[in-house]
Formats: structure tokens, sequence, C-alpha cells
């Protein structure tokens, strides 16, 4: 009938190649397709370690890490670090901010609210260098209506973009508008998903507002939060479309971020070599923040998701 | 208490008109000045009194303007048209290479797996220029310059990760028991991917093509650099109307318009996916 | 007939070893019942016999044909899972009609074995529902529905009373054995509840450790537990559990226990000089109020009734506690405790245990061991 | 026949490849010695015969490179005549100038064969010239093989030719010693004043002087109640801001860019006359320029004239020869005047900006292409252009004595002609020429930008830049 035990030879059982092999049939066409994309960069760090103006094609050299060097002393290189950063600073933490906050206004599902998160994602929906465009004609001195209307508030001569004082707050006002709505959307559908069970539990035991917050919604919402800070963040440092369309990096170098300076160096200067070196620097910043972002990830999901 | 609370309701209310305000009243701006004359935007101070005329809108459409210095091709529709073209097909590829992508990173522990994942997000956030310089001369050797292929093969790179990421969390969050059960139903792989975890997964693939397909509508950089004008989209062609006659301001409002309309009556459609597909799998459904 | 058979199977996790050389067989029409504490591996189990997984070594056998490496979808076998796992786009009538389509069953067969199956889980009035409007009761059925259709060969049951009401829980554990029995198939049930293990296995297998400790009817393992665990785990209530050490005197073979030494069978020989846990069932104590010969002075607790019989909390002077059971209409003469009553424990039908590792030392000489 | 084998003898017709090379092209398309015989000798046939022959090329197809611009809307309005003419077929992209250059630099850097011909300016032949990106057209136009005997290129404004041809060694003069025509001009602009009649009289006010004066009247039409700003110039992060009024002015000063010495160059900018005439340029953009002028490219000096938001300009002469037009609000109102900013009394030194066009060296039709490029900028076209579209200013002196065009300007564009013939003895380009010019005059700008924002004092900005210039020329071996 049945014993607790059958004596045999073991046997060892493999999984049939086709299946040990799925899961790279499916992943590898994508990986494929994408991996062309090494050689240009492979081509874009040998550019890097070259002195490589194109008007100047008998002074081009291998010079290793001279073009990295020379950014050590540069003022302009450390210009346009401290300038990417405050701008993915400013831009992240407003943005964030504000998606939070209009995520939990919505939170509720009405047809209302449905109809308010759909509006607000407009903004998404205007390409980047078309809204600059667009806000460029809004705050033109004279007959923008942003201009306008903060005249009517005794700012008569606020210059948005074309004043050193005030380039950071417009550029960072268009990027806002932009993309706040990504992040809103990301937290809204995640504020949803939510279980239900610990916020009943907690209003039962009348735990206050604040507390609920802080110590519920919150750590269960950072998988939601670190996803939206990660693609902003690494979208930010690499902004490009409104600063270009706005001021080209000016006044001054009051907005020149590493892609609007490689892009000038590059297509504007000829300037190969410096202009990847300036490209690497930022990928290795992205590099580097992605990284810890996404080790960061992976360990909140396990954590949200119980054990195995 | 009753007091108390309408207090904290109306002050919400308050904030939900607030926020609709600064997300929506540039675009209602935007929206009036598509219906007005250069002359009539350029009325200082600013004003919302005018009478409307379709003349931009027409001009668009005709793909001729009439400028102080003679007559303008305009190719805006047929930019509109690339625009269509070159995101609808990379999203529709990034689709076909990502979800089953996304499916084998949320099913299998597999080795390199992660590090698979790793890679193609991380392409996502290369900065585009470094590889775009180089790439030129590439696509010039192997004839992919100026090509609708060779343009969606790089938008891959914005498509792509976005899918990936988003469709696997999507993945994760079904129970793996659904699919399961159908193949111990005597169901093949293959079935079961396509009558299971396709239709479950829908919410997170329509969201994650919606947004996917928003920034491929948004890039600029890409086209600008690698298209031809016969190529352009829409970001790039829009640069057009900023002309030796003077910048046709109406026409730039009417073309920001027509551009957002596409993207948002796919928005619209999608609309019931969008919250409930971007739940990322980050808690147990 | 050996439908199913499990050869030294092993499965490991990393580093976590879930079983190692584990092996089993059951008959058609048989069912066996695994029971144990949970993350104890029973639902991997299950998965590596579906085909969902597969081991790291070790065989499966079904119908003495080795399936290793055969798709789930080929091992007809039938699964109800846990959580249900219904097709959530599907009709219930799909859910359940899933099996068939996968083997090209004609439709009009398909709608009759449906409408057949379902009339006998009472579910054929939802048949036209998706599964989001159907009650817990209803998904359940709807999952047992489907795993059933097909008549598998083997039946795979993951605790598929575990996430419905008490109510139906009651109903279905009345029903399942008669659903079972009309399969014929070999059938493996998993639950963590021990007396639904008992009430549902012709053979009961105690999943720990990744091991079976003990595969056997269920009287056996009543009668008969491999260890202190698994007499402790099956018996309601509990099995009393007494430090000892047997000792050999003039008397012949025998334990202090209550600070009195009390007679031990011959066959206890074994444990003699060793520390033990001499296990005694509640219905071998028995409870009187008047003192007669070898009943030792207990105070009486409390008094629960319990189904038919009745359980006494009991206590010695010294404070040891003692569980005994007795018919409920007996209890009554105890009113409700908290006097004097006099205990004999019946020491001939005790088990006995190595106080170190819980391993069962000696057995019940009135129990002989059931042919294997 | 075989159309690389036909472009390759013409080649060696003109005598820039030998003939062991073309028999060895030959080869490699699979034609035997005699075929290629019997083809140079047609060829050598056809290019010895008297009259030019425009149908050479018959059956090719052109690709070109446009901006969008008054003077690509010429070339292209006139297109069916060159079609007709030679049998060739032409195609065209046309990108914004935003992007424009950024497309050309794109497409020469990668070897791209997908244009011909393009448009330029002539700072841009600085940098591609160099790089090995363009043709050297003296080698087309001093031959008759490849160039018509009508084409009459001493015809073209010397100032000009010598503008478009440099030798490509940093500092030296441009159309001196071992100067090459990197392209040939297609029509140019200089800088003058081009002022609103209508705002000038209401603030009682005339065209200035010199600079001294102009930022007086400037800041008095600011203050004259009629809601506009006193003059435009551009002001965006660019080089084009400095190259327009700003340098015409510079010049006028005695300013120089850089000093040359021994093949080294050296930043001349801090200069005294240069730190004079900057104090006052930004005095003026402070007190009577646009308010955003920091974002103003020359689309927006123009469309403020245009539209009178701004009293005049100091720009291009033809931005304002636009804004004369069209259903633009002041259309009418717009007079023009030569301008010379030194109040000590010298003629007018307008910097010019010559849009020219230029051959892709990488291009597989070298041949069809200068077809194109000499049709399009001879004299029949530039005619057709002057007279019925904007190719305003025309490079060649016939044009400019064409009465049909002189009319023409003369009834539309008041005092345009008196304007030029004012400026024009003096224009040309007063920028040292150098492969860096591009990056070195977009920190110029970005240096006065912060000067007008106040952030630094003028003579200080200047230094600041001076040294960096010169810093950035050591590290590119040229300082």
């Amino acid at each position: 009938m049945a014993t607790a035990t059958l004596k045999g030879r073991p046997t060892l059982t493999r999984r049939p190649a086709r299946h040990r092999l799925l899961p790279y049939l499916l992943s590898l066409p994508a990986l494929l397709v994408c991996i062309g994309i090494l050689v240009p960069f492979a081509t874009a760090v040998a550019y890097s370690l070259q002195r490589y103006n194109s008007s100047l094609p008998y002074l081009r050299k291998w010079i290793w890490w001279g073009n990295y060097q020379t950014f050590l002393t540069d003022s302009a290189f450390w210009n346009t670090v401290y300038v990417s950063l405050s701008y993915t600073i400013w831009t992240v933490g407003i943005e964030l901010l504000l998606g939070l906050a209009i995520a939990l206004l919505l939170q509720r599902t009405t047809r209302f609210n449905n109809a308010a998160a759909i509006a607000c994602l407009l903004p998404l929906m205007i390409a980047p260098a078309l809204a600059a465009l667009m806000w460029k004609l809004m705050t033109n001195p004279d007959f923008g209506i942003l201009s306008y209307l903060v005249g009517l508030i005794g700012l008569s001569d606020f210059r948005w973009a074309s004043s050193p004082s005030t380039a950071m707050f417009t550029v960072v006002l268009i990027d806002v508008w932009v993309y706040t709505p990504f992040i809103m959307i990301l937290l809204l559908a995640g504020l949803r998903a939510l279980p239900r069970q610990p916020f009943e539990a907690a209003e039962l035991d009348g735990v206050p507002a604040s507390f609920v917050f802080f110590r519920i919604t919150l750590p269960m919402l950072m998988p939601y939060i670190l996803t939206a800070v990660l693609f902003r963040l690494l979208d930010a440092i690499q902004q490009f479309d409104i600063v270009y369309a706005m001021t080209q990096g000016g006044p001054g170098d009051r907005l020149m971020v590493f892609q609007v300076q490689a892009y000038l160096e590059r297509f504007q200067y000829l300037n190969v070599g410096r202009s990847a070196a300036f490209l690497m620097v930022l990928w290795l910043i992205t590099f580097i923040l992605s990284n810890l972002f996404i080790k960061n990830w992976l360990r909140l999901r396990e954590r949200a998701r119980g054990a195995v | 208490m009753a007091s108390k609370i309408s207090g904290g309701a109306v002050l919400r209310a308050a904030a939900r008109i607030i926020v609709l305000l600064f997300f929506l009243f540039p675009i209602f701006w935007v929206f009036l000045m598509s219906f007005q004359t250069n002359q009539q935007i350029l009325r200082i101070p600013p004003s919302i009194f005018f009478t409307p005329t379709l003349e931009n809108y027409t001009a668009l459409f005709s793909g001729r303007l009439q400028t102080a210095s003679g007559s303008l091709d305009i190719a805006f529709i047929k930019n509109l048209l690339n625009s269509i073209i070159l995101s609808s097909c990379s999203v529709l590829i990034a689709l076909i290479l990502g979800v089953p992508a996304a499916y084998a990173f949320a099913r299998f522990k597999f080795r390199l797996g992660e590090n698979i994942a790793f890679t193609l997000l991380s392409f996502r956030f290369a900065p585009p220029l470094l590889v775009l310089v180089p790439l030129v001369a590439y696509f010039q050797m192997i004839g992919l310059s100026d090509t609708y292929i060779g343009l969606i093969w790089v938008y891959q790179l914005i498509c792509l990760p976005l899918i990936l990421w988003i469709v696997r969390g999507y993945f994760e969050d079904i129970s793996p028991d659904i699919e399961h059960a159908y193949r111990v139903d005597g169901h093949s792989w293959a079935k079961t991917f396509f009558k299971i975890a396709i239709p479950l997964a829908r919410p997170g693939i329509a969201a994650a093509a919606l947004l996917s397909f928003i920034f491929a509508w948004n890039n600029f950089v890409f086209a600008l650099i690698l298209a031809s004008a016969d190529k352009q989209p829409v970001t790039v062609g829009a640069l057009a109307f900023v002309t030796s006659a003077g910048i046709q301001y109406g026409i730039i409002a009417a073309a920001i318009v027509l551009s957002v309309t596409p993207t948002l009556l796919l928005a619209l459609y999608a609309q019931r996916y969008l919250v409930e597909g971007l739940s990322l799998g980050a808690v147990k459904g | 007939m050996t439908r199913l058979e499990i050869r030294n199977l092993s499965k490991s996790f990393g580093s976590l070893r879930l079983f190692h050389d584990v092996g089993f067989a059951v008959a058609a029409g048989e069912t066996l019942a695994l029971a144990g504490p949970s993350g104890g591996g029973k639902t991997i189990l299950l998965r590596l016999i579906a085909g969902i997984m597969e081991p790291d070594e070790g065989s499966i056998l079904i119908d003495g044909k080795d399936v290793g490496g055969v798709g789930p979808e080929a091992r007809d076998v039938g699964v109800a899972f846990q959580n249900f796992a219904l097709y959530p786009h599907m009709t219930a009538f799909e859910n359940i009609a899933s099996p068939l389509r996968a083997r090209g069953t004609e439709t009009a067969r398909v709608k009759e074995r449906v409408t057949e199956v379902a009339a006998l889980l009472k579910i054929d009035h939802v048949l036209e529902n998706q599964p989001r409007e159907l009650s817990n009761g209803q998904k359940q059925r709807t999952a047992l529905a489907r795993a059933l259709i097909r008549r598998p060969k083997v039946l795979l049951l993951d605790d598929p009373l575990r996430n419905v009401d008490a109510k139906l829980r009651y109903e279905m554990r009345l029903e399942l054995p008669r659903l079972l029995a009309v399969a014929d198939c070999a059938a493996i049930y998993v639950t963590q509840d021990y007396r639904e293990a008992m009430g549902l296995g012709d053979l009961v297998g105690i999943l720990r450790a990744g091991r079976f400790e003990q595969i056997a009817p269920p009287a056996e393992i009543y009668t008969r537990p491999r260890s202190v665990e698994i007499a402790r785990l099956f018996g309601d209530p509990t099995i009393n559990l007494l430090p000892c050490r047997p000792e050999r005197t003039a008397e012949g073979l025998q334990v202090e226990i209550f600070g009195r030494p009390m007679p031990l069978p011959l066959h206890f020989a074994a444990a003699e000089g060793r520390d033990c846990l001499i296990g005694v069932r509640p219905e071998h104590v028995s409870v009187g109020l008047q003192n007669g010969p070898g009943s030792l002075p207990f105070e009486l607790n409390a008094v629960t009734p319990l189904n038919v019989r009745a359980v006494l909390f009991l206590r010695d002077a010294a404070g040891t506690e003692l569980l005994a059971t007795c018919p409920e209409d007996d209890a009554l003469a105890f009113g409700r405790g908290h006097h004097r009553v006099f205990v004999t424990i019946d020491t001939s039908r005790a088990l006995l245990f190595d106080r170190e590792n819980g391993q069962t030392l000696a057995l019940p000489a009135a129990a002989q061991p059931l042919a294997a | 026949m075989h159309e690389k084998a036909k472009d390759a003898v013409a080649s060696f017709v003109a005598g820039r490849t030998s003939r062991r090379e073309l028999f060895g092209y030959g080869a490699k398309l699979g034609l035997g010695a005699a075929t290629m015989g019997f083809l140079l000798n047609e060829a050598q046939t056809t290019a010895q015969a008297a009259d030019f022959d425009w149908q050479y090329y018959k059956g090719k197809t052109v690709n070109l490179l446009l901006n969008k611009h008054p003077y690509a809307d010429a070339i292209i309005a006139d297109l069916e005549n060159f079609k007709k003419l030679t049998g060739m077929d032409v195609k065209y992209d046309v990108f914004p100038e935003d992007v424009y250059f950024d497309k050309i630099t794109a497409a020469l850097s990668s070897g791209s064969t997908q244009y011909d011909a393009f448009m330029t300016g002539a700072y841009q032949t600085w940098q591609y010239g160099p790089a090995g990106w363009l043709e050297d057209l003296n080698e087309y136009i001093k031959d008759p093989k490849w160039t018509n005997p009508a084409y009459a290129w001493d015809d073209v404004l010397p100032n000009l030719k010598a503008s478009t041809s440099w030798s490509g060694v940093p500092g030296a003069a441009l159309g001196g010693e071992g100067a090459k025509q990197w392209a040939v001009p297609l029509a140019f602009e200089l800088n003058s004043i081009t002022y609103n009649k209508r705002i000038f009289d209401k603030a009682k006010v005339e065209p200035a002087k010199n600079l001294p004066e102009l930022v007086e009247i400037a800041a008095k039409i600011q203050g004259s109640g009629q809601n506009v700003y006193g003059i435009g110039t551009r002001g965006s992060r660019s080089w084009a801001t400095i190259h327009p009024g700003y340098l015409s002015a510079f010049a006028n000063y005695g300013g120089k860019d850089f000093e040359v010495a021994d093949g080294k160059l050296k930043a001349a900018m801090n200069s005294a006359a240069g730190k004079e005439m900057t104090a006052l340029w930004v005095d003026m953009i402070k007190s009577s320029g646009p308010r955003n002028w920091s974002t103003y490219t020359w689309y927006q000096v123009g469309t403020d004239l245009g539209a009178g938001a701004s009293g005049m300009i100091y720009d291009a002469d033809v931005l304002g020869y636009f804004m004369n037009g069209g259903d633009n609000k002041e259309a009418g109102n717009l007079a023009f005047s030569a301008f010379a900013p030194n109040p000590k009394g010298s003629s007018p030194t307008p910097n010019v900006w010559i849009w020219s066009l230029a051959l892709n060296s990488y291009s597989s039709q070298k041949g069809p292409a200068w077809w194109f490029v000499q049709w399009a900028t001879g004299t029949e076209h530039g005619l057709f252009g002057a007279q019925k579209m904007d190719l305003v200013n025309p490079v060649r002196n016939k044009i400019w004595q064409d009465e049909t065009f002189r009319a023409r300007i003369a009834k539309s564009y008041p005092g345009y002609l008196e304007q030029y013939a004012a400026s024009s003895p003096g224009s040309k380009i007063y920028f040292t020429p150098q492969p860096l010019f591009f990056n070195l005059t977009t920190e110029w700008a970005a240096s006065l930008q912060r000067m007008v924002a106040g952030e630094l004092p003028v003579s200080e900005g200047l230094d600041e830049l001076a040294a960096n210039v010169d810093n950035q020329l050591k590290q590119a071996g040229l300082g």
C-alpha cells in the first residue's frame, strides 16, 4: 500500500533545456535590440580620451585623462556641475512634494477626481520643447500673460528667464509644470493600490492622521516614490529641451547644464573630445544614482511583499 | 464637529481648484492664442476678448502661410504624421520586445537575469547626446541615417526601459498560480502567456504604453539630430514657425494644440487603465 | 495499484533545504493528507508533482511513468490552489471548462460535463458569473470543479478550505470525501488542520524539517506516533506529557509519576534508565469521586464540554497539570470543579518518548504495528 | 550611360584626378580601358566646346540643405528654371535657423553624403574648411572647364569674396595668401540702424549720429510714454549676439578681437577702446533695451520692430527690410540709416553676415552640385531674386546697378539705398578668422549678458573674458 520511504537509486532530474532557456529567449531580443547602443557608447568613451576638435584636425591626438584633468581646474565645468545639481534638486524636490500633495488630494476614487487626474496629466502631453516655446510666449515682458499677471501684483519688472536672478526659478517652474503630473500619476496609482486594512485599523484605534501618514502611508508608498524620483532625477540631471529652448544656458552661464554644455561643445564649437568628456561625467553620475536607487528599490519591494 | 469637517472640505476643494488652475491655465491660454492673429497676440496688455479666427489652423492644414516675406510652406501636418508613425511604431515594437522580457524578469529567477534587466534599464539613463553623436556616423555607415527604422530603433531607448519597468511590476503583482492553473489544465506555455498573462497584465501594459508613447512623442533631441526635414516630428517641426517674417505666435499656439490632440485622445481612451496599471509590483494586491 | 509514486525527492532554495530524500506512494482512490507546520514544504511538494517546479533530485512517477521533464500540461494532474487561482477574466463556466478546452473536447460535451460537475458542487446557478462576482465559497467550489472536471490521474488540493469561513469549512469537510471517492484518483490533500487531515486522509503524512516524519493511516498516527511532536499534534485534547525515568524494581518495570511508582508493561523495557517523557492520552485517565486502589488525589480545576466528551483540567498537590476526558454525561457528576477527585492512569497504554530528541521509545502493547 | 564613370571622367578632364586613378576607378566599375577612353574623349570634346554645357549632368539629382530664409525661398521659387536649364532635378531639406547649423554639423561630421551643397555663413567655414568638410571652390571657379565664362566672378563684391576665403591658418587675413574659397556669397546683410519713423516723430527725435547719441535717443524713446522700448539688439547666449551691431560698433571704435603675432593669437577685447564702447553698449541695453534682452535672437529683434514694440534696431539692414513689408503692423513706417558709432568722425564699419553656398567634400556628385551653386550665385538668379523675391542684399555690382531692382527698393524701402551706399564701402568681416570662433564668441556673449545683468563691471568683465579666451587658445594650441 504505502511506505514512508521507498529506497531506490537517486535519479537526477534536470529541467529540460527549453525550460532553462525560456527566460533568455524572452528577454534577449530586447537586449539584442538595445545592445547595439554600446558601439556608439564605446566610441564616445574613446572620443573623451582625445584632444579632438573637428576644426583643428591636425591637433587631434590621444591625451587619455587630459580632458578630465582640465575639468578639475575649469570653473566652467564646476559651474555646470553646480547648475545641473541644483536644477535637479529643485525640480525633483518640488515635483515630489507637489505631486504627493496632489495625489493625496485626488486619492479617493470619484468622478471629479478621475477627471482632474487626467486633466492634470495634460502638461505631460506637451513636449517640453513645445512647452518651453509656450512659456516663452507667456513670459514675454510685453505681451506675455504671465508678465501681465505678475505686473498686477506689483512685480512689473519681473524678467523671468532673461534675468540671472530669476532664470533658474523660471526653468524650474516650467519643469515643475511639465513633469509634476508624471510623479502625481505614479503616486496616485500607488495610493490607490495600498491595502485598506492598516488604515481601517488605524482609524478604529484613533491614531492621529499625521502618524498614519508618516508611519503607514509614506513607507508603503516608498517603492512608488522611489520609482518616480528615479525617473525624474535622471531626466532632470540630463535636462536639455527646456533650458536650450529658453536660454541656451544663459544668461551668462546661469543655466549651463550638462547636456546643453555638451551640445554646444559638440555642435557649435566642434569640440568633440571635450563634449564627450562632459557627457561621460554626466553618465557616471546617472549610473551611480540609478544603481543606488535600483538597489534600494529592490530591497524596499522585497520588504513590501514580505519574504520569498 | 460638522463645521470643522466642512471647513476642511472647503480647503481641499480650493486646493483642487488651484491645482487645476496651475496645470490648465497655460493650456487654456495657448488654446485661446491659437484662435488669434499675431497682431491680437502682440497686443499690450494681453486680453481674453478677441474675435476668434481659424486662420492659424487653416494655415497648418493647408500647408501655406502668407507672411510679410511671401508665402511660407508648412510641413506641419507631415510632421504630425511623422510623430504618429514614429511614436506608435516605437511603442508597438517596444511592447513586442518588452512585454516578454518583462514577463521573464517577473516570473523567472535566472542567471544574469537581474543584470540584463538593469542593463536594459540603464539605457534609459544614458545621456542621449553621449550615444547620439557617434551614432550619426554609424548610421551613415550602415545606411540607417534618415530612415524611420533608424529613428524607431533609437526611440527604443526611451520606450523599452519604461515598458519593462512598469509591465514587470505589474506581472509581479499577478499571482503566478493563475498561470500555473492554466498550465495544469493542459494548456501550453505559449497559450498561457497569450491567454492568461497578457490579458491579466493589460492595465499595466496599457499604462506603460501610454507613458512611453508620451515620452516618445515629446522627444526632441533624437529627432533633432537624426531626422531630415522629411522625417522630423512636430517637436522639431514647430521650430519652423520662428521665421524671418517674425515669430508666428498664433501658429505656434495652434501647432501646440494640434500636437497634444493625439496623445490626449489616447490618454482619454486608456484612462481607466492608467492609474490601475501603474502598480509597479510594489504592494501585494 | 500505485498511481503516484515519489522517489528520493529533494528540493532546496539556495541554502534552504526544503526537503531531502522524500518518498511515498499513493494508490488510485486513495487520499494522502499532508499535514505539518507552514513553511514545511507541503505546497512546494504539490508544485513539484504538478510540474510547476522541478525537483533537484529524485523522481515522480504517475502510473509508473517518470514524469521528470514533462510539463504541467502533460501530466494529467488536477490542482486546486489555496488562493483558488481562478481566471479573473473568464466566467465560472469557462474557468471550469478550461481543462476540457485544452484537450479539444467538443463544445456539447464540455457543456454537459461542466453542468454535471457544477451541479455536484452546487454552483450551477453562478456559471455565467465572473470570479469577482462569486462568494469565497463559490470561488472555492469553482476551483475544485476545475480540478475535478477532467478526472485527472492525480488530484492535488492545496489547503482548499483555508480561505473559507467556518460554516463552509464544516460542510466541505463532510462533502469532500464523497467528491474524492467519485473522482477515483490519487489525491494529495494539504492542510494545516490536523483534524482535517485525520478526517480526510486514507493516509496521513507529516512533513517536518524537510522529511516525512511519518506516513500512516490516521489510526496508526494516533496510536503509534513516531515522535512526541506527532503525538502532541494529533489528539484533541492534547496528550499529557510527564517527565519520568522507568526503573526495574522488585515489582517489575516501574515509573514514578505524581510521586507514585506505577507499573509499566515489559515491552517498555527498552526505555529503562533513560530520561523519558511519558505520554498519556486524556482518555486513558479515569476520574472518580471515590478514592480507590492506585488512585491519586487531584484538584479538579475546570470542566469543559467538548462535543460528546468533556475535558477535565486537573492539578495535583505539586501543581502539575493533567488533562482527562470522560463522556459528557459522566462529567455532570463533577459539577463545575474545584474539588478533590481521584485519578487512575492506565499506564499500559502510555507512550514513552526520548526526552532529548522526542523519538518514540516504546509503543503500547495493545496496538500491533500494521503491516507495511 | 555609366553615370559614375562620367563623373570620374569629368573630374579627370578638370584635372582633379590622374589618368591612373581614373582608369583604376573605371576598372572598379567594371569598365574596360577602351570604354573609359571613349568616355574620356566624349567629355573632353564637350568641355572644349565654346559654349558652356549646362546640360552636361542631365538626369542627375542634387540634394540641398537650406536654411528657412527668404534667400532659400528665392532659390526655391526659381528652381524650375534651373531644372529646365540643366535637365537636372533638385531635392532639398529646409530647416529653421535655430537648428540649421547643428544639422549641418551633424551631417558633415559624420561624413554624410546626404547633402551635396548647402547654405552656410562665412564664420562657419572657418570650422568646416579646416575640418576638411568643404571643397575649395577656387578650383572650380578659376577653371573654364568647370565654370561658365559668363559667371563673372569678378562682378562679386571684393570684400565678400575675401570674407568667404581663408587659408585656414588661425589669425591669417581673410582672402590673404593661400586662401581657399570655402564658399561663394549668395546674399549678405550689413549692420545699420532701422528705426520706426512714427515712434521717432512722436518722441521728437532724429536718428543718432554716434553711439553716445544713440544711447541718449534710445533712452528718450523709452521715456516718451509710447509703451515701447528704445532699441532692439540681440542678446541671447550665442555668438550671434556679438556679430551684428555690437561688433560693428566695436570695430568702429578701433577695437580688435585678437592680436596676431608669430602665428599665435592673443585676446584683445579688453583694449581701452573696446572697454569704452562696451560700457556704452551695456548702459544702452540696461536703460532702453528689451526687458528680456538675454533671450533675444534676430527673430525677436525683428518681430518687435515690426510690431511697433521697439523704437529702432541696430542690427542687420535686411531685417528692417523684411519687417517693412507684409502684414506687419509697422510696415511702411520703417526707415533706414547708416551708422558710424565712433564720435571721432569715422565712416561706418558694419560687420557683415554672408549667406553663402558651399560644397560638401564628401559628396559623390560634386560636378552636379557645382552646376547648381554656379547657377544660384550667378547673375541671372541674382537678378530674379533681387527683382521678384527678397534676395537682398545682392552680392553683385551688376545687380546693384539694375534699374528695376533700384526702383523697387527706392519705392518700397525709402532710404534703404542711401543707407547701403554709405555703409557698404566699409562693410566686411571684422573678426579675426580662427577655428574657435563660435566657442570664444559665444563666451563673449555670455560675458556681455553678465555685464548687462550687473553681475560684474564692464572693465573687469572684459579682462576676465580676455584671460579666459587666452587660456582656451592655449589649451587648443593656438595661443
